[in-house]
């Protein structure tokens, strides 16, 4: 043709190419080797099996450990939709003397003390606390890494709630209660359901605090379990441990693109934060 | 030979096509409106203009160049956007001189274009201040002055008035109309006011999805609309339609008739009447059709006037005083060469009533 | 309501006897690391449990040695913990210095064996004046080599190097001879952590006549002709030569991938304990194991440096023990279970599944008799008279580990023999104090 | 809403986030002057030392061989890595087709949100000397086999990093500009502005403070990521080491509490001064 915008476009075509190859060539093994029916670490196409993932439900340790990481992220999501709520509704919808003090706070603390800067007196804590190689230790520490994060999603949430619609009820008759269940709540279901896929997400993958909690093999959850067998002396058993691995990570990816889906980029910022 | 031509012209987005088979042309010293409700193709056809949109078939012909696959930068046009796109972070001066700057044009050079653009718009004194420290009409004129700058073939303007309060637009289309005399070259503009493109155009398109429905004048298309889309759109209130019967030089509506003044050979079944408010008579004792008065609604020099002719609702506009009430049965007269009669299509019928 | 008294008092008792339990831990899993482990516990622990009538369990765990101390260091910490721990002995004086072992030397009057323990291994097992650790076996230090990769290149088997120009002239010709072999490995760096200064450093320091910590003076050692001849030979080994791969030693999870290279006969000589034979190479491994083990696989004592004066052969003995977590709630059950697993025929029958050398005189003979093959017997008896111990003070894992550091900085260049050794003087002289060091000539 | 009301449904966030997020970071400040241990004498026994390990700190060769690791691993990994290839896609894909832009979103936040322990174990794989498909696929090239992790550690945690983050600062950019109206790039357009004077004089002063944010931003996570440890461990020979796997290194594996948290006292002050540095900007952004 004679466009010629036509030009640009495939050159930026052939400057992705590349950049996409880069990004893709890692996470296609994950994808291709649990089904191998011979895998190795290159990524090698051969007929298709389910035996891999066969082996992963016949191995204990890793069943076991599926079902302390749910324990551990149900526990976390919980904890925080229940605290967030609470704590985003106040902090919307209510001034007190302080407010923009404690969120500045928040703010501050929830940035600088990452599960790296403070993994010794996280530990010492959770050590003095009594809740070493404990489930509790881990969900109160994860939630309380992530609550304030979840609470400002939340709370940005509400606000662009506009009052009226709690102001109308009251008008109409309903009791504070009747606001809170039957307006609010429905009116915030996006958000509490954002960030219980972000607390969801976030205490699946964690690595650094169950590592650093966790003392018995019982009690690991799949991100420690699989680094665990990532690092088992001998043969690795490849094929079983990429089936564990896409087994692990298929959650996170549904999960996204859920979130992703419904409620776009502007959410999910908050994941890493 | 005109100055800006399109030939055939298809635009598609996906599967919505925005301009369907369109073909005009505009002579150097027209001032070009395309006039049309919101997603009826007008804006894509002035980015088609501008080269920001490649047609998908026809040609785009400017000053006898063929441009329909030349970027923007190389028709020499000139566009001021719905919101201006001044760009915040730089003066009005830098926002003004940017299209030389980006030509390389020599400093003394752009110095003086901008001074003699921004007087002759009145902003002289603005030059230094950041666009979100002026007002929308100052912002306007800051918006066509870059435009002036660049010394274009055809300047696009993108319904430039859509972003001021009511006042402040009577007042730059005043502007505008004085400042096209100056420009001496061609103008397309984009409005869905239809008050906007009488008061502005030389000439001006009616579009709606995506087709041209009638080209004219703006007497042409007030006087004489080519359909019912044309009628209805242009005109405050708007042109009145019913639907009639056309059968022995006469017209039925509902269970009146009245006759049409010359004879009219034709014989149709489902057809409309169009008259325009102000072209019908209001009289206490005779006239043309029976009718009820609904609502008066008085507006200072004119009076609309709300009519029931059977199932049918009339609006007709008067200049003296009302001497009736809600609910006064009265007669209605039309005015005869002013009567228009379109098909069952809504396109006019040939041969018409009067010249 | 007295019905109601007695079925609650029932109840109470039956929860005080469930609530009854010992556990054990040991860095072993089954079908892993040290499999024979479990096994044996397996064999007996039931025994024992029906006898005493409480739970004794096992918490296997298979992993990195530094890992394990980690965890049992943190187990401890936290007011946990097994009630009985198989550690390192090396790891006891720190361990007491923190309050994490239980002095011992009241259980074991109750244990009657404990008189046939060697002096030695006593030692091992004891700091300032108490006992708090029941040595398991002991071990000792050798260069095991590829008998089938020697024919091929030509070296006439059985193998002994009677100096370090023999192993380095070996090497030379595999090296040549066997282009994709690592001829010679001997552990270096902080990523073999321990593994480096038992298996590696200290066989080559005590080949110069060297060592550590000198025990006339009590001091810590940071300068001597020893050491510098003792990061030569690693330079020239790693660095001049390239007889070794140094890369290996410095990777991510370097011992277990040393293991499995000389699994896949891809290592020609490797100096490592018994513990490599016994349980990395056992034919009876599932997954790690070495199918015809006894044919392909000899060994070498080490030699000395060669320059008169130097020992003839070396080689250094560490050991495992039971030691008792502080936080036991039953010290007498304890007593009760420790006593039983040192009863002989336990005793033997680890030793017939895991050959090791006795810490103990009764079963001097016989446990490398109980064992068909010949390995044990035939080591222990050729070295146990050159074997020495490691300087286990509480300071030791940090000096240990400046001497990592010291192969490491060699062997990757980083560093020229001298700059590493002034380095590690400053160090070490920073932990120990000016007034605990000591250089020698 | 009484005030009771308020408190009690405050108390429970913030109980959590005092006592698990607020306390350690207070703590980590008292734990630093003191040289706890986990074993050895100075377990039972602590002293407070003040300030003597801060001083240790600066003329320790393993914390400056840590912080210029990290120096290194965030510009190379966050600065020019994430930011300048998070970018080049959002500017590579704007104003082009939704499609487009979708396919190459979703590919570059797969990267993104994978656990870490998985992703780490996808680049060992991937990298693998022998059976990596990288070296495999280089040697269809005729290019010999390099052992990635020892011959290149930085630059391939710095590669690694990039590859994982990017997703963040693309997204954020590809945000920023969607809010350029059109216009301005159309006018530009008829103008006959180049494009790299489009870049310069619109695109980046329309979109500065994003890109403070995000620099920030990433800065201060890049600052804090621990994935590393699971591809290298720290090593070879620290050559690797970041300050995060330094303080994992003195606390977890040598027991030293008390020095360990002399290392995240400083950790955490550069976060402070990264963590104003945003609030700030970001406060200024809305007034």
């Amino acid at each position: 043709m004679k466009d010629p915008r036509r030009l640009s476009k495939v050159l930026s075509y052939i400057i992705l190419a590349p950049i996409l190859s880069f990004f893709i060539a890692p996470v296609l093994w994950l994808f291709v080797t649990p089904f191998s029916s011979r895998p190795s670490l290159f990524i090698s196409f051969s007929t298709p099996t389910l035996s891999n993932f066969a082996r992963v439900f016949q191995n204990k340790t890793a069943i076991n450990a599926f079902k302390n990481s749910v324990v551990i992220s149900v526990g976390v999501v919980l904890l925080i939709t229940v605290c967030a709520l609470f704590a985003a509704y106040v902090l919307s919808r209510h001034y007190f003397r302080g407010r923009d003090i404690l969120l500045y706070v928040l703010v501050l603390f929830s940035s600088i003390v990452t599960g790296v800067a403070a993994m010794v007196p996280i530990f010492m804590l959770n050590l003095k606390l009594g809740l070493i190689d404990r489930e509790l230790g881990v969900i109160l520490t994860m939630a309380g890494g992530m609550l304030p994060t979840s609470i400002f999603i939340l709370k940005d949430f509400f606000d662009s709630i506009p009052r009226a619609f709690e102001e109308a009820a009251f008008v109409d008759g309903s009791s504070p209660m009747q606001v809170m269940f039957r307006i609010f709540l429905p009116l915030s279901s996006k958000g509490i359901i954002v960030i219980a896929m972000l607390a969801f997400a976030q205490s699946w993958s964690n690595f650094l605090i169950p590592f650093i909690l966790f003392r018995s093999h019982m009690k690991y959850p799949v991100s420690i379990a699989i680094y665990t067998f990532f690092s088992e002396v001998g043969v690795p058993d490849i094929g079983m441990i990429s089936a564990y691995a896409l087994l692990y990570t298929a959650p996170v990816i549904v999960m996204y693109f859920l979130v992703e889906r419904k409620f776009g980029f502007s959410f999910y910022g908050g994941i890493k934060g | 030979m005109s100055w800006v031509e399109f030939k055939n012209v298809v635009k598609k987005f996906s599967d919505v096509t925005a301009v369907n088979n369109v073909s005009f042309s505009i002579e150097k010293n027209d001032f070009f409106t395309l006039l049309g409700p919101s997603g009826c193709g007008k804006t894509t056809t002035l980015r088609l203009i501008a080269g920001l949109e490649i047609p998908d078939e026809g040609k785009i012909l400017i000053a006898d160049q063929d441009v329909t696959y030349k970027l923007p930068k190389e028709r020499n046009v000139a566009m001021v956007f719905q919101n201006y796109a001044l760009y915040p972070h730089m003066t009005v001066k830098e926002n003004i001189s940017y299209p030389l700057v980006v030509r390389k044009v020599q400093r003394q050079e752009i110095e003086k274009r901008v001074r003699f653009v921004a007087d002759s718009l009145q902003i002289g004194q603005l030059l230094d201040r950041y666009p979100q420290q002026i007002s929308g009409g100052q912002q306007q004129r800051v918006a066509l002055a870059r435009a002036m700058i660049q010394t274009p073939s055809v300047f696009l303007l993108d319904e430039p008035l859509s972003n001021l309060d009511a006042k402040l637009r009577l007042e730059a289309r005043s502007f505008l109309k004085h400042l096209y005399t100056e420009l001496g070259t061609a103008v397309v503009y984009v409005t869905h006011d239809q008050a906007e493109a009488m008061a502005l155009s030389t000439k001006i398109a009616v579009m709606d999805n995506g087709s041209i429905r009638q080209i004219g004048s703006p007497k042409q298309i007030y006087d004489q609309p080519a359909n019912i889309f044309v009628a209805s759109f242009i005109g405050n209130p708007p042109m009145n339609i019913v639907p009639c019967k056309i059968s022995n030089g006469h017209c039925l509506i509902g269970e009146q008739k009245f006759p049409l003044q010359t004879s009219w050979e034709q014989e149709y079944q489902d057809a409309y009447l169009g008259i325009r408010p102000e072209n019908i008579q209001l009289d206490p004792a005779h006239g043309d059709l029976h009718a009820q008065v609904f609502v008066i609604e008085p507006l200072g020099v004119e009076t609309i006037i709300t009519l029931n002719v059977d199932d049918h609702q009339l609006k007709c506009l008067v200049f003296e005083d009302v001497p009736f009430a809600p609910g006064d049965r009265i007669w209605i007269k039309f005015k005869r060469e002013k009567i228009h009669i379109f098909d069952k299509n809504g396109e006019k019928v040939q041969g018409r009533l009067s010249s | 309501m007295k019905k109601w008294i007695c079925l609650l008092l029932v109840l109470a008792m039956t929860v005080f006897v469930i609530a009854e339990k010992i556990t054990i831990i040991a860095n072993a899993i089954k079908g892993g690391k040290n499999t024979q482990v479990v096994e044996w516990f397996e064999r007996f622990l039931p025994d024992i449990a029906k006898e005493l009538g409480v739970q004794v369990e096992l918490i296997q765990t298979g992993i990195k040695d530094e890992d394990f101390k980690a965890r049992i260091v943190l187990d401890i910490k936290g007011g946990g913990g097994a009630d009985i721990l198989w550690i390192d002995g090396f790891w006891v004086p720190e361990f007491v210095e923190a309050g994490y072992l239980r002095p011992i030397d009241d259980i074991l009057e109750s244990v009657p064996c404990w008189k046939y323990y060697y002096d030695s291994m006593k030692a091992m097992g004891s700091y300032k004046g108490k006992t708090y650790l029941v040595p398991a076996s002991t071990d000792v230090r050798m260069i095991y080599y590829n008998k089938e990769l020697f024919k091929k290149a030509g070296i006439p088997v059985p193998w002994q190097p009677k100096n370090w120009e023999d192993i380095i002239k070996t090497a030379r010709i595999i090296k040549e001879k066997l282009p994709g072999v690592i001829p010679l490995q001997i552990n270096a760096g902080t990523e073999m952590g321990e593994a480096t200064t038992m298996q590696g450093f200290f066989m080559v320091l005590l080949g110069a006549g060297g060592n550590l910590y000198d025990w006339e003076s009590g001091k810590w050692i940071v300068n001597s002709s020893a050491l510098k001849d003792t990061l030569n030979f690693y330079k020239q080994i790693y660095v001049d030569e390239k007889l070794g791969d140094a890369e290996l030693q410095v990777s991510p999870g370097a011992r277990e991938k040393t293991f499995e290279l000389f699994r896949q006969e891809k290592i020609a000589m490797y100096v490592e304990g018994t513990w490599m034979y016994t349980s990395v190479l056992n034919p009876n491994n599932a997954s790690w194991g070495f199918p015809d083990r006894d044919v392909r696989i000899g060994w070498a004592a080490m030699p000395g440096r060669g320059k008169p004066g130097d020992p003839e052969f070396v080689s250094i003995s560490g050991g495992t023990g039971f030691a008792v977590n502080p936080n036991t709630k039953n010290p007498k059950l304890v007593a009760e279970v420790l006593k039983r697993i040192l009863y002989i025929e336990p005793q033997l029958t680890y030793f017939e599944l895991k050959p090791f050398v006795s810490p103990r005189s009764d079963l001097a003979d016989s446990c490398w008799t109980v064992n068909k093959d010949k390995f044990i017997a035939e080591t222990s008896r050729a070295l146990v008279k050159y074997t020495t111990f490691r300087p286990a003070f509480p300071v030791y894992p940090e000096i240990s580990f400046q001497a990592q550091l010291l192969t490491e900085r060699i062997v990757t260049k980083q560093m020229t023999v001298e700059q590493a050794l002034k380095e590690f003087a400053t160090e070490v002289t920073r932990i120990v104090g000016k007034e605990n060091v000591i250089e020698k000539p | 809403m009484g005030k009771k009301a308020v408190v009690l449904l405050l108390i429970p966030a913030l109980t959590l986030i005092a006592i698990f997020l607020i306390f350690p970071a207070i703590w980590v400040l008292k734990l630093g002057m003191t040289n706890e241990t986990l074993t050895g004498i100075k377990a039972r026994e602590p002293d407070f030392v003040g300030f003597q390990n801060l001083a240790r700190i600066f003329s320790d060769r393993f914390f400056y061989n840590a912080l210029k690791i990290s120096l290194l691993f965030v510009f190379g990994s966050a600065v020019v890595g994430q930011a300048g290839l998070g970018m080049s896609l959002a500017l590579i894909t704007y104003r082009k087709s939704r499609r487009l832009k979708t396919l190459v979103q979703s590919i570059v936040i797969l990267a993104w949100i994978i656990p870490e322990v998985v992703v780490a174990y996808l680049w060992i794989a991937f990298l693998d000397k022998d059976f990596g498909t990288l070296n495999v696929l280089l040697s269809w090239f005729g290019i010999r086999k390099i052992n990635w992790f020892y011959e290149h550690p930085i630059f391939t945690i710095i590669i690694f990093n990039t590859w994982r983050g990017t997703a963040y600062s693309m997204l954020l950019f590809s945000a920023a500009l969607e809010t350029i109206p059109p216009s301005y790039l159309e006018t530009a357009d008829i103008i006959g502005t180049s494009p790299y004077r489009k870049l310069k004089d619109i695109i980046l002063p329309n979109i500065k403070s994003y890109i403070f944010t995000d620099l920030i931003l990433i800065t201060l996570w890049t600052f804090n990521v621990f994935t590393p440890y699971l591809l290298t461990g720290g090593g070879p020979s620290f050559r690797t080491e970041l300050l995060p796997i330094y303080i994992y290194r003195n606390a977890f594996k040598y027991f030293k509490i008390g020095y360990g948290s002399a290392i995240s006292t400083v950790v955490l002050m550069i976060n402070l001064l990264l963590a104003i540095f945003y609030i700030t900007l970001s406060r200024r952004k809305k007034a």
